[in-house]
Protein backbone atom coordinates (compact mmCIF):
# COMPACT_ATOMS: atom_id res chain seq x y z
CA UNK A 1 0.00 0.00 0.00
CA UNK A 2 0.98 3.55 -0.96
CA UNK A 3 1.03 6.50 1.41
CA UNK A 4 2.32 9.80 0.99
CA UNK A 5 4.71 11.08 4.10
CA UNK A 6 6.10 14.76 4.18
CA UNK A 7 9.84 14.77 5.70
CA UNK A 8 11.30 17.22 6.96
CA UNK A 9 15.27 17.44 7.08
CA UNK A 10 16.99 19.23 9.73
CA UNK A 11 20.95 20.09 10.44
CA UNK A 12 23.26 18.01 8.50
CA UNK A 13 19.95 15.86 6.80
CA UNK A 14 19.26 19.39 5.26
CA UNK A 15 23.05 19.75 3.95
CA UNK A 16 22.91 16.59 2.94
CA UNK A 17 19.61 16.16 0.57
CA UNK A 18 19.65 19.72 -0.23
CA UNK A 19 15.99 20.78 1.23
CA UNK A 20 14.41 21.41 4.36
CA UNK A 21 11.53 19.37 3.39
CA UNK A 22 9.88 16.91 0.44
CA UNK A 23 6.57 15.09 0.20
CA UNK A 24 6.92 11.45 -0.71
CA UNK A 25 5.19 8.22 -1.73
CA UNK A 26 6.46 5.04 -0.47
CA UNK A 27 5.59 1.54 0.15
CA UNK A 28 7.12 2.01 3.49
CA UNK A 29 5.11 0.41 6.43
CA UNK A 30 7.63 1.92 9.07
CA UNK A 31 9.37 4.83 9.73
CA UNK A 32 12.70 2.41 9.89
CA UNK A 33 11.89 1.09 6.33
CA UNK A 34 11.22 4.44 5.22
CA UNK A 35 14.66 5.97 6.89
CA UNK A 36 16.20 3.20 4.36
CA UNK A 37 14.81 4.08 1.15
CA UNK A 38 15.55 8.19 1.68
CA UNK A 39 19.12 6.92 3.11
CA UNK A 40 19.42 4.88 -0.01
CA UNK A 41 18.07 8.18 -2.03
CA UNK A 42 20.53 10.10 -0.92
CA UNK A 43 23.44 7.93 -0.29
CA UNK A 44 23.50 8.81 3.68
CA UNK A 45 26.61 7.41 5.07
CA UNK A 46 24.69 7.75 8.87
CA UNK A 47 23.17 4.11 10.24
CA UNK A 48 19.66 4.73 11.24
CA UNK A 49 19.77 4.76 14.72
CA UNK A 50 22.15 7.70 14.82
CA UNK A 51 18.74 9.27 15.23
CA UNK A 52 15.56 9.43 16.78
CA UNK A 53 12.34 9.24 14.43
CA UNK A 54 9.69 11.72 15.29
CA UNK A 55 6.12 10.96 13.80
CA UNK A 56 4.02 14.47 14.04
CA UNK A 57 5.75 15.94 16.28
CA UNK A 58 6.37 12.76 18.76
CA UNK A 59 9.58 11.17 19.07
CA UNK A 60 8.82 6.94 18.18
CA UNK A 61 10.31 3.95 18.16
CA UNK A 62 11.86 2.86 14.67
CA UNK A 63 9.21 0.05 14.46
CA UNK A 64 5.83 3.03 14.65
CA UNK A 65 4.04 2.26 11.48
CA UNK A 66 3.63 4.95 9.03
CA UNK A 67 0.25 6.44 8.04
CA UNK A 68 -1.14 8.80 4.97
CA UNK A 69 0.33 12.20 5.54
CA UNK A 70 2.27 11.38 8.83
CA UNK A 71 5.21 14.57 8.94
CA UNK A 72 8.28 12.40 9.88
CA UNK A 73 11.63 13.93 11.13
CA UNK A 74 14.96 11.77 11.70
CA UNK A 75 16.02 13.99 15.22
CA UNK A 76 20.46 14.03 14.70
CA UNK A 77 22.19 13.81 18.40
CA UNK A 78 21.07 17.02 20.18
CA UNK A 79 24.15 19.39 20.47
CA UNK A 80 21.81 22.26 22.07
CA UNK A 81 23.13 24.49 25.48
CA UNK B 1 8.42 27.10 30.72
CA UNK B 2 10.41 26.58 27.70
CA UNK B 3 10.85 28.45 24.51
CA UNK B 4 12.93 29.19 21.57
CA UNK B 5 14.02 32.76 21.01
CA UNK B 6 15.64 33.81 17.59
CA UNK B 7 16.48 37.11 19.64
CA UNK B 8 19.08 37.83 21.93
CA UNK B 9 18.63 35.85 25.57
CA UNK B 10 17.51 38.81 28.36
CA UNK B 11 18.92 37.69 31.22
CA UNK B 12 17.32 40.40 33.39
CA UNK B 13 13.85 39.95 32.01
CA UNK B 14 13.88 35.92 32.71
CA UNK B 15 15.06 36.49 36.35
CA UNK B 16 12.02 39.12 36.76
CA UNK B 17 9.61 36.46 36.07
CA UNK B 18 10.52 35.07 39.03
CA UNK B 19 9.16 35.96 42.23
CA UNK B 20 7.72 33.33 45.23
CA UNK B 21 7.88 33.66 48.54
CA UNK B 22 8.04 30.13 49.40
CA UNK B 23 11.35 29.92 47.42
CA UNK B 24 14.65 30.00 49.51
CA UNK B 25 16.91 29.22 46.51
CA UNK B 26 17.36 30.13 43.06
CA UNK B 27 20.07 29.01 40.93
CA UNK B 28 20.83 30.28 36.95
CA UNK B 29 22.52 28.19 34.83
CA UNK B 30 23.95 30.24 31.37
CA UNK B 31 25.57 28.74 28.62
CA UNK B 32 27.59 31.01 27.14
CA UNK B 33 29.32 30.75 23.39
CA UNK B 34 33.34 30.59 23.62
CA UNK B 35 35.29 31.77 20.75
CA UNK B 36 37.06 28.91 20.82
CA UNK B 37 35.98 25.35 20.16
CA UNK B 38 37.95 21.94 18.68
CA UNK B 39 40.99 23.69 18.40
CA UNK B 40 39.22 26.36 16.44
CA UNK B 41 38.96 30.01 16.47
CA UNK B 42 34.94 30.43 16.61
CA UNK B 43 33.15 33.58 14.65
CA UNK B 44 30.05 32.59 15.19
CA UNK B 45 27.30 29.65 15.87
CA UNK B 46 23.92 28.69 14.29
CA UNK B 47 21.34 26.97 16.15
CA UNK B 48 18.15 25.09 14.75
CA UNK B 49 15.36 23.35 16.73
CA UNK B 50 12.19 22.08 16.15
CA UNK B 51 9.63 23.68 18.41
CA UNK B 52 6.93 21.43 18.82
CA UNK B 53 9.35 18.40 19.84
CA UNK B 54 11.72 20.78 22.00
CA UNK B 55 8.77 21.67 23.77
CA UNK B 56 7.53 18.27 24.31
CA UNK B 57 11.20 17.29 25.48
CA UNK B 58 11.53 19.57 28.05
CA UNK B 59 8.19 19.12 29.40
CA UNK B 60 9.33 15.84 29.92
CA UNK B 61 12.30 16.96 31.61
CA UNK B 62 10.62 19.25 33.97
CA UNK B 63 8.22 16.45 34.87
CA UNK B 64 11.16 13.48 35.67
CA UNK B 65 13.35 16.25 37.87
CA UNK B 66 10.10 17.60 39.74
CA UNK B 67 9.37 14.12 40.82
CA UNK B 68 12.89 13.96 42.20
CA UNK B 69 13.26 17.56 43.71
CA UNK B 70 10.85 19.83 44.96
CA UNK B 71 10.71 22.64 42.02
CA UNK B 72 9.24 25.75 42.82
CA UNK B 73 9.72 27.26 39.66
CA UNK B 74 11.88 26.92 36.25
CA UNK B 75 12.45 28.97 32.72
CA UNK B 76 14.56 28.08 30.18
CA UNK B 77 14.78 29.82 27.02
CA UNK B 78 17.20 28.80 24.48
CA UNK B 79 18.35 30.31 21.67
CA UNK B 80 17.94 29.64 17.24
CA UNK B 81 19.94 31.53 14.57
CA UNK B 82 22.63 32.84 14.78
CA UNK B 83 24.54 33.62 17.90
CA UNK B 84 28.08 35.36 18.11
CA UNK B 85 30.69 34.64 20.52
CA UNK B 86 29.64 35.97 24.41
CA UNK B 87 26.25 35.49 23.26
CA UNK B 88 24.10 33.73 25.52
CA UNK B 89 22.76 30.32 24.05
CA UNK B 90 20.86 28.78 26.85
CA UNK B 91 19.05 30.48 30.37
CA UNK B 92 18.12 28.47 32.45
CA UNK B 93 16.38 29.08 36.12
CA UNK B 94 14.97 26.91 38.64
CA UNK B 95 14.17 27.89 42.51
CA UNK B 96 13.53 25.49 45.13
CA UNK B 97 12.84 25.85 48.71
CA UNK B 98 16.97 25.02 49.96
CA UNK B 99 20.13 25.50 48.22
CA UNK B 100 21.34 21.88 47.64
CA UNK B 101 18.22 20.89 45.60
CA UNK B 102 18.50 24.03 43.54
CA UNK B 103 21.86 23.56 42.36
CA UNK B 104 20.96 19.62 42.00
CA UNK B 105 17.47 20.32 40.07
CA UNK B 106 19.30 22.67 37.64
CA UNK B 107 22.13 20.44 37.16
CA UNK B 108 19.94 17.04 36.04
CA UNK B 109 18.13 19.71 34.06
CA UNK B 110 21.22 21.44 31.99
CA UNK B 111 22.03 17.77 31.39
CA UNK B 112 19.25 16.40 30.19
CA UNK B 113 18.34 19.32 28.03
CA UNK B 114 21.33 19.12 26.53
CA UNK B 115 21.14 15.32 25.57
CA UNK B 116 17.92 14.96 24.88
CA UNK B 117 15.72 18.06 23.12
CA UNK B 118 16.50 18.38 19.66
CA UNK B 119 18.40 21.66 19.17
CA UNK B 120 21.25 21.53 16.53
CA UNK B 121 24.36 23.53 16.58
CA UNK B 122 26.40 24.41 13.53
CA UNK B 123 29.95 26.02 14.53
CA UNK B 124 31.57 28.23 11.66
CA UNK B 125 35.32 29.00 12.38
CA UNK B 126 37.76 31.66 11.18
CA UNK B 127 39.08 28.92 8.51
CA UNK B 128 35.77 28.67 6.64
CA UNK B 129 35.02 25.74 8.17
CA UNK B 130 31.89 25.32 9.33
CA UNK B 131 30.24 21.57 11.54
CA UNK B 132 27.33 20.40 12.92
CA UNK B 133 28.03 19.28 16.58
CA UNK B 134 27.74 15.99 17.79
CA UNK B 135 26.90 14.80 13.68
CA UNK B 136 26.72 11.29 13.60
CA UNK C 1 34.49 40.93 44.36
CA UNK C 2 32.83 40.82 47.66
CA UNK C 3 31.02 43.75 48.92
CA UNK C 4 28.27 44.16 52.00
CA UNK C 5 25.07 46.15 50.82
CA UNK C 6 22.71 48.15 52.89
CA UNK C 7 20.26 48.17 50.12
CA UNK C 8 18.89 45.72 47.85
CA UNK C 9 20.45 43.51 45.63
CA UNK C 10 20.24 44.23 42.07
CA UNK C 11 20.64 40.93 40.36
CA UNK C 12 20.76 42.28 36.83
CA UNK C 13 23.44 45.13 37.20
CA UNK C 14 25.26 42.26 39.61
CA UNK C 15 24.54 39.65 36.04
CA UNK C 16 26.02 42.37 33.80
CA UNK C 17 29.43 43.11 35.19
CA UNK C 18 30.24 39.89 33.29
CA UNK C 19 31.42 39.49 30.45
CA UNK C 20 33.81 37.15 29.28
CA UNK C 21 34.69 35.05 26.03
CA UNK C 22 36.39 32.69 27.37
CA UNK C 23 33.85 31.65 29.62
CA UNK C 24 31.15 28.71 28.47
CA UNK C 25 29.21 28.60 31.90
CA UNK C 26 28.12 31.09 34.38
CA UNK C 27 26.48 29.86 37.50
CA UNK C 28 24.41 31.98 39.96
CA UNK C 29 23.07 31.71 43.10
CA UNK C 30 20.48 33.65 44.86
CA UNK C 31 19.61 33.05 48.48
CA UNK C 32 16.17 34.87 48.81
CA UNK C 33 14.92 35.09 52.63
CA UNK C 34 11.83 32.82 53.31
CA UNK C 35 8.37 34.39 54.67
CA UNK C 36 8.62 30.63 56.91
CA UNK C 37 11.29 29.60 59.21
CA UNK C 38 11.65 27.61 62.39
CA UNK C 39 8.05 26.46 62.13
CA UNK C 40 7.02 30.26 62.16
CA UNK C 41 5.99 33.13 60.03
CA UNK C 42 9.25 35.09 59.36
CA UNK C 43 8.18 39.22 59.07
CA UNK C 44 11.60 40.07 58.36
CA UNK C 45 15.30 39.44 58.81
CA UNK C 46 18.42 41.53 59.70
CA UNK C 47 21.79 40.59 58.75
CA UNK C 48 25.27 42.42 60.54
CA UNK C 49 28.40 42.07 59.14
CA UNK C 50 32.05 42.90 59.70
CA UNK C 51 33.36 44.04 56.47
CA UNK C 52 36.98 43.64 56.36
CA UNK C 53 36.54 40.63 58.28
CA UNK C 54 33.77 39.81 56.15
CA UNK C 55 35.96 40.12 52.93
CA UNK C 56 39.31 38.93 53.81
CA UNK C 57 37.58 35.45 54.38
CA UNK C 58 35.78 35.41 50.98
CA UNK C 59 38.97 36.21 49.64
CA UNK C 60 40.40 33.28 51.42
CA UNK C 61 37.54 31.27 49.89
CA UNK C 62 38.10 32.30 46.42
CA UNK C 63 41.97 31.20 46.20
CA UNK C 64 40.91 27.84 47.69
CA UNK C 65 38.33 27.18 45.89
CA UNK C 66 40.39 28.84 42.35
CA UNK C 67 43.05 26.45 43.39
CA UNK C 68 40.64 23.25 42.48
CA UNK C 69 38.63 24.97 39.39
CA UNK C 70 39.60 27.36 36.99
CA UNK C 71 37.80 30.22 38.09
CA UNK C 72 37.48 32.78 34.94
CA UNK C 73 34.79 34.94 37.14
CA UNK C 74 33.19 35.67 40.43
CA UNK C 75 31.16 38.08 42.03
CA UNK C 76 28.99 38.04 45.44
CA UNK C 77 26.51 40.20 47.03
CA UNK C 78 25.77 39.90 50.85
CA UNK C 79 23.21 41.64 52.07
CA UNK C 80 23.13 44.20 55.49
CA UNK C 81 20.21 45.11 57.30
CA UNK C 82 16.68 44.44 57.06
CA UNK C 83 15.65 42.11 54.11
CA UNK C 84 12.15 41.05 53.84
CA UNK C 85 10.64 37.82 52.78
CA UNK C 86 11.20 37.61 49.05
CA UNK C 87 13.88 39.72 49.10
CA UNK C 88 18.10 38.76 48.03
CA UNK C 89 20.16 37.83 50.47
CA UNK C 90 22.98 36.84 49.17
CA UNK C 91 23.90 36.99 44.78
CA UNK C 92 26.95 34.66 44.04
CA UNK C 93 27.99 34.25 40.32
CA UNK C 94 30.55 32.10 39.14
CA UNK C 95 31.81 31.54 35.60
CA UNK C 96 33.98 29.18 33.98
CA UNK C 97 34.71 27.58 30.99
CA UNK C 98 32.97 24.93 31.07
CA UNK C 99 29.78 23.80 32.97
CA UNK C 100 30.20 20.60 35.54
CA UNK C 101 33.17 22.87 36.59
CA UNK C 102 30.88 26.27 37.41
CA UNK C 103 28.05 24.39 39.22
CA UNK C 104 31.15 22.87 41.06
CA UNK C 105 32.72 26.05 42.09
CA UNK C 106 29.65 27.77 43.03
CA UNK C 107 28.32 25.43 45.07
CA UNK C 108 31.32 24.84 47.04
CA UNK C 109 31.42 28.75 47.28
CA UNK C 110 28.18 29.49 48.94
CA UNK C 111 28.63 26.52 51.22
CA UNK C 112 31.98 28.32 52.34
CA UNK C 113 30.60 31.75 52.44
CA UNK C 114 27.54 30.51 54.79
CA UNK C 115 29.94 28.53 57.40
CA UNK C 116 32.74 30.83 57.41
CA UNK C 117 32.14 34.51 55.70
CA UNK C 118 31.36 36.55 59.29
CA UNK C 119 27.52 37.38 59.19
CA UNK C 120 24.70 36.89 61.00
CA UNK C 121 21.44 36.48 60.76
CA UNK C 122 18.42 37.67 63.35
CA UNK C 123 14.79 36.35 62.06
CA UNK C 124 12.09 38.04 63.45
CA UNK C 125 8.57 36.54 63.87
CA UNK C 126 4.93 37.80 63.43
CA UNK C 127 4.59 36.31 67.23
CA UNK C 128 6.95 39.45 68.04
CA UNK C 129 9.72 37.24 69.26
CA UNK C 130 13.59 37.22 67.51
CA UNK C 131 16.34 35.21 67.37
CA UNK C 132 20.05 35.38 66.30
CA UNK C 133 20.28 31.87 63.87
CA UNK C 134 23.08 29.49 64.57
CA UNK C 135 23.11 31.22 68.35
CA UNK C 136 25.68 29.08 70.41
CA UNK D 1 50.73 44.59 82.59
CA UNK D 2 48.11 46.53 81.90
CA UNK D 3 46.44 47.08 78.26
CA UNK D 4 43.87 49.12 76.58
CA UNK D 5 41.99 47.00 74.24
CA UNK D 6 38.40 47.94 72.43
CA UNK D 7 35.92 45.40 71.76
CA UNK D 8 33.53 45.09 69.63
CA UNK D 9 30.39 43.16 70.28
CA UNK D 10 28.25 42.04 66.93
CA UNK D 11 24.98 39.84 67.01
CA UNK D 12 23.91 38.31 70.34
CA UNK D 13 26.90 39.11 72.06
CA UNK D 14 25.81 42.66 71.40
CA UNK D 15 22.40 42.16 72.67
CA UNK D 16 23.84 40.57 75.88
CA UNK D 17 26.24 43.42 76.64
CA UNK D 18 24.21 46.10 75.70
CA UNK D 19 26.54 47.70 73.29
CA UNK D 20 28.69 47.66 70.57
CA UNK D 21 31.82 48.59 71.80
CA UNK D 22 33.56 49.58 75.11
CA UNK D 23 36.98 49.85 75.76
CA UNK D 24 38.34 48.10 78.51
CA UNK D 25 41.83 47.88 81.03
CA UNK D 26 43.01 44.59 81.23
CA UNK D 27 45.63 42.44 82.11
CA UNK D 28 44.54 39.69 80.31
CA UNK D 29 47.63 38.57 78.33
CA UNK D 30 45.98 36.40 75.50
CA UNK D 31 42.53 36.93 73.69
CA UNK D 32 41.06 33.54 75.62
CA UNK D 33 41.94 35.17 78.94
CA UNK D 34 40.61 38.40 77.59
CA UNK D 35 36.99 36.32 76.61
CA UNK D 36 37.05 34.96 80.04
CA UNK D 37 36.95 38.23 81.59
CA UNK D 38 34.47 39.37 79.77
CA UNK D 39 32.27 36.26 79.58
CA UNK D 40 32.37 36.70 83.76
CA UNK D 41 31.83 40.44 83.12
CA UNK D 42 28.62 39.81 81.58
CA UNK D 43 27.39 35.74 82.49
CA UNK D 44 28.32 34.95 79.09
CA UNK D 45 25.96 31.78 78.84
CA UNK D 46 28.44 30.50 75.93
CA UNK D 47 31.64 28.43 75.87
CA UNK D 48 34.58 30.31 74.36
CA UNK D 49 35.26 27.81 71.32
CA UNK D 50 31.63 29.02 70.43
CA UNK D 51 33.58 32.24 69.47
CA UNK D 52 36.20 32.88 66.23
CA UNK D 53 38.39 35.43 67.91
CA UNK D 54 40.02 38.56 65.82
CA UNK D 55 42.40 40.86 66.56
CA UNK D 56 42.58 43.92 64.46
CA UNK D 57 40.59 42.64 61.62
CA UNK D 58 42.16 39.31 61.82
CA UNK D 59 40.89 35.80 62.65
CA UNK D 60 43.69 34.38 64.87
CA UNK D 61 44.03 31.75 67.57
CA UNK D 62 42.51 32.04 70.93
CA UNK D 63 46.33 32.09 72.06
CA UNK D 64 47.13 34.69 70.35
CA UNK D 65 48.82 37.43 72.83
CA UNK D 66 46.78 41.63 72.85
CA UNK D 67 48.85 44.26 72.67
CA UNK D 68 47.78 47.81 74.06
CA UNK D 69 45.21 49.49 71.61
CA UNK D 70 43.95 46.03 69.80
CA UNK D 71 40.73 45.74 68.49
CA UNK D 72 39.10 42.80 69.35
CA UNK D 73 35.84 40.36 67.82
CA UNK D 74 34.62 37.39 69.12
CA UNK D 75 32.96 36.12 66.31
CA UNK D 76 29.69 34.17 66.63
CA UNK D 77 28.92 31.00 64.05
CA UNK D 78 28.47 32.61 60.68
CA UNK D 79 24.60 32.69 59.84
CA UNK D 80 24.80 34.63 56.04
CA UNK D 81 23.15 33.65 52.77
Amino acid sequence: MKRTVHIHYVAMLRDRTGSSQESITTVAANVRQLYSEIAGKYEFPWPHDAFRPAINDTIQPWTSAIEDNDRVLFLPPSSGG
Amino acid sequence: MFNLADHPIDSEQLRNEFSAHTAGALVVFEGIVRDFSHGKKVVRLEYEATPALANAEYELIVQEVARQYPLIWTRCVHRIGVVDPGGIAIWLGVATAHRAEAFDACRQMIDQIKARVPIWKKEYYDDGESEWINSP
